[in-house]
């Protein structure tokens, strides 16, 4: 398990050595150097993060042992988010090969990404939640800077719309990690675990699980507290709209949650599970009947940002093994079309200069990869068989009725079914039909725009694969195990 | 307007004048960090207090945005990657990332704390570079309005 | 029933944040509220950790490591409180950066009056 | 003695927040950050109040030089009565629940009294502190050895504002 800490030295190693590319006077030299310098850290990540898949074990930072060191912890449920957080941080660096043209200041769009990255993977694999607080911290200020990297008026006050409401949730963040410090007297999760579960809760814990669970469902953009993800995702840059929409707001919003109430808390019966059915039913419902109005296309696809994070927040609302396995897959799947259909509306804005559907039309022809690509997306994630959307929407659906929550099933249904339609509005305005006067003379996306769009929909259509029993065992049916039983997660990190 | 820039006379010969004590103090804040309170986060601002001592008593907005934060720049990002280093030679000594590999000698002297005093300089120069840098910038986007 | 006063104090610190962040309109006064809310919640931090009549947790020569042991305040609060110090710090440094630009791209700090993106 | 102070402290926030000078919001501001560092030498914490002054005064420079200098300096708008009807009943229900959570709390100053250094860290680290890092100020023991990777974590933090500075503040903007 030695390799650990190499996620987050090698993206802090970037930042901090990419920002020093700033002194390279030639406009042009600057940005292949960057190019390559990022593309080349993105690959490494990639890589290591390819190697741990499947296994698990514990690194202590400064061989301090449990309780009074920090300690990395890698399991079942944090492999697979840390391989897709990785993987999609890669070839959004590919995508901003072309996209960040438009943009100067190159070095420090890359130092932040990093920054970005590096926050996520440290939240992802740390043991202890103060630590956590600490990397969603960077995490969270990295992606207020990028949001706002533009400058111009629109980023200018999303940024700071984002900035107002997310500090509000760390601060509550904060506040229940202070009340189990005082309840308990330690700060990683292992003691926290243990602690909690010998003594008999008093009120204390259960404001601290609603501070967490406020804190995060502003971080994880949940009906009621989303009114922050519409301006912020479509105001940044393409590739960081894609990022934030397909991998930060999972990894600082759903997977901490989860991991604090469900792991740290043991909550995964009862009361949590309730909140989380009914922030997922309203996200997902809200989330689209909001997304079908919308003729700004990258505000579109943030509104189904809500949406479906609300399908993930219904999976692990179930708080059975089959529910949570679907949340986890739907987790997965999205953060692959989402990105996808961000790159898309990337690349139609690179070459059109226009996010608003009614000045679209007939883009498909014009531009045969970015309508395909976009095609595969949009039915992904309206759930259409054979491609990824379908089955882990499948999974939920199916384990709503077996929980005996049919109605739930039937909202999950309907909700699958706007998303077609609100998709279907999105291939008939921009894609399909005649041609524009206006868009005569539009090209198709530069080379790289391409290679990264049609890895994602190859990956779009792999990634029914996992339902294959080999891979489910391997990869959903430990996650769940660790999510839903406590005992699993002391076992794995106490050793015994 | 007068040609003359910054605070009156007065001002300037006491900055001068106490320029060095606070230098001396930032530094001595710094490496007995692990003795006293304080540390390189205190040390660290206090240079940069320093630093912003003078020039608003000197007043120079334009000399500022004329500099490059080229010397800042590299100090930041010098003080993070330091930080980097000194843990990654933790692996190398120790077997594990931030292991303090220097442990040993007398307590209560500066060599006590093996890592710990290198650390608090790296953060030092970190911190004094970041806070002043954040004035350059504010200066020079003053400047330029 | 005992109300802990001090807690409570530190809590309506706290909610003074809070009220400012929700009604306030102007962008300074949002950046000043946050700040007292960061503030209010370091101090509770540190204020868990508090031992009464506890000495500060730095070893003098020449004292004897069992009565230390016996009277020292918690050190992992007051380490926490410095991390969180310096974190606050840092997410001023960068509102104060998006305020500045903010003034300049609407020529006003009045949030009422930013309104370019629909609803 | 500390009571008194955090009254003083709410009393400058309260200023703060609804005074119609942005500069004088400031210096209360201010206020309160100084009352905080006295309370936190109180509390035994000198290294916190240390630090705590420090930001104290960069925060003031910083807030002063951001707001001074554009042309308003008062605070023209109206108070909007619903907005601080609801404002007043949100914060009113948060403060009735956080004050549920702190009346079970163990009482103030009572910490570490009763906790064994096995299952405790903070007591671990003040019995075996010295001997193990070899720091005598545990705080800085702490900060850079038992937890190092937050400290790497909080200096991260710093530089990825200030890189996001410089990147908001930028000189050229995009080619749009």
């Amino acid at each position: 398990m030695n390799i650990l800490p190499l996620f987050v030295t090698i993206p802090l190693a970037g930042a901090f050595v990419v920002s020093l590319f700033d002194f390279i006077k030639d406009e042009k030299k600057k940005n292949i150097s960057t190019n390559i310098f990022a593309s080349l850290a993105g690959l490494v990540l990639l890589v290591i993060s390819i190697k741990v898949i499947g296994s698990a074990g514990v690194y202590s930072m400064g061989k301090w042992k449990l309780p009074e060191g920090i300690v990395l912890v890698l399991d079942p449920f944090s492999g697979p988010i840390l391989l897709i957080t990785n993987l999609i941080s890669f070839i959004c660096i590919l995508f901003s090969f072309d996209y960040m043209s438009g943009y100067n200041g190159r070095e420090k769009y890359y130092s932040l990404f990093f920054l970005m990255v590096a926050g996520m993977n440290g939240l992802v694999l740390t043991g202890d939640i103060f630590n956590l607080y600490v990397f969603l911290e960077i995490a969270s200020v990295a992606s207020y800077a990028l949001v706002g990297f533009g400058t111009m008026r629109e980023e200018i006050e999303a940024t700071f719309k984002y900035m107002v409401l997310s500090s509000v949730a760390t601060a509550f963040m904060l506040l229940g990690v202070a009340f189990i410090y005082g309840f308990t007297f330690n700060l990683n999760m292992v003691s926290v675990a243990k602690a909690l579960g010998s003594m008999e809760a008093p009120v204390g814990v259960y404001v601290a699980l609603g501070l967490f669970i406020i804190g995060f469902s502003i971080k994880s953009a949940l009906i009621p507290f989303h009114a922050w993800l519409p301006d912020a995702h479509p105001s940044a840059p393409a590739p960081i709209s894609a990022m934030l929409s397909s991998v930060v707001i999972k990894t600082v919003g759903m997977y901490s949650l989860i991991r604090i109430c469900y792991v740290v808390f043991g909550m995964n019966t009862g009361q949590v599970p309730e909140v989380l059915r009914v922030l997922g039913i309203l996200s997902m419902m809200l989330g689209v009947l909001l997304a079908l109005g919308q003729w700004d296309f990258k505000r579109l696809l943030a509104y189904h940002s809500v949406s479906q994070m609300g399908y993930i927040a219904l999976g692990f609302g179930l708080g059975t093994p089959l529910g949570v396995i679907g949340g986890i897959y739907h987790l997965l799947n999205h953060s692959v079309f989402k990105s996808l259909l961000f790159l898309n509306s990337g690349a139609v804005y690179y070459r059109t200069g226009t996010r608003d559907l009614k000045e679209m039309g007939g883009l498909g022809k014009k531009m045969p990869v970015t309508g395909a690509t976009s095609m595969i997306a949009s039915m992904s994630i309206a759930g259409i068989p054979p491609f990824n959307g379908f089955w882990s929407k499948l999974i939920i659906i199916m384990a709503c009725i077996k929980s005996s929550h049919p109605w739930l099933a039937f909202w999950a249904v309907l909700g699958s079914i706007l998303t077609l339609a609100s998709f279907l509005k999105v291939q008939r305005y921009g894609f399909l039909g005649k041609v524009k006067d206006s868009l005569r003379n539009v090209k198709e996306a530069p080379f790289m725009m391409q290679v990264s769009m049609i890895t994602l929909a190859l990956l779009c259509l792999a990634m029914g694969g996992l339902m294959l029993p080999g891979l489910y065992d391997l990869i959903f049916v430990p996650a769940a195990g660790i999510i839903l039983d406590q005992a699993q997660y002391l076992k794995l990190v106490l050793g015994n | 307007m007068n040609n003359e820039k910054g605070m009156s006379e007065i001002v300037k010969a006491i900055t001068s004048l106490v320029a060095a004590s606070i230098m001396v103090f930032g530094i001595n804040i710094t490496f007995y960090g692990h003795l006293t309170p304080g540390g390189g986060f205190a040390g660290g601002l206090i240079l940069a207090f320093l630093f912003i001592l003078y020039y608003l008593a000197y007043g120079g907005d334009e000399e500022l945005a004329k500099l490059p934060f080229k010397v800042n720049h590299i100090l930041d990002s010098a003080g993070a990657i330091g930080f980097l280093f000194i843990g990654t030679l933790g692996i190398h000594f120790g077997g594990r990332f931030l292991y303090n590999f220097m442990k040993g000698g007398k307590a209560f002297h500066l060599l006590s704390g093996g890592i710990i005093p290198l650390e608090n300089i790296a953060i030092c120069i970190k911190v004094g570079a970041s806070i002043f840098l954040v004035f350059t910038v504010l200066a020079v986007f003053r400047r330029e309005k | 029933m005992n109300v802990p006063i001090i807690y409570t104090l530190c809590m309506i610190l706290f909610s003074v944040g809070i009220y400012g962040i929700v009604t306030k309109k102007n962008v300074v006064k949002i950046i000043l509220s946050i700040l007292i809310m960061e503030n209010a919640l370091n101090l509770f931090i540190l204020m868990i950790g508090y031992r009464k009549d506890g000495i500060a947790p730095i070893v003098q020569p020449g004292m004897d490591a069992a009565g230390f042991a016996a009277s020292s305040v918690d050190p992992l609060t007051q380490a926490m409180v410095l991390t969180s110090i310096v974190i606050g710090l840092s997410m001023i440094a960068l509102m104060v950066a998006i305020a500045i630009r903010l003034y300049e791209r609407f020529g006003t700090f009045d949030i009422s009056e930013i309104k370019d993106l629909k609803e | 003695m500390i009571e008194l102070l955090l009254i003083l402290c709410i009393v400058a926030a309260i200023i703060a927040i609804e005074s119609k000078n942005l500069l004088s919001s400031i210096i209360s501001l201010g206020g309160v950050g100084f009352s905080l560092a006295i309370i936190m030498l109180f509390l035994s914490a000198p290294d916190v109040a240390f630090v705590q002054i420090l930001v104290e005064v960069v925060m003031l420079i910083i807030l002063i030089r951001a707001t001074i200098n554009r042309d308003v300096t008062e605070v023209k708008c109206k108070r909007e009565f619903f907005g601080m009807i609801f404002g007043m009943a949100l914060v009113t229900v948060l403060l009735g629940i956080l004050l549920m959570g702190i009346q079970t709390l163990p009482e103030f100053g009572t910490a570490l009294v009763n906790a064994s250094a096995e299952s405790v860290p903070a007591k671990y680290y003040i019995e075996n502190g010295l001997a193990q890092t070899g720091s005598a100020n545990i705080v800085t023991g702490v900060l850079l050895d038992y937890r190092a990777y937050d400290t790497l974590g909080e200096a991260t933090v710093l530089f990825t504002a200030i890189i996001g500075a410089i990147a908001i503040l930028r000189k050229k903007k995009t080619n749009e």
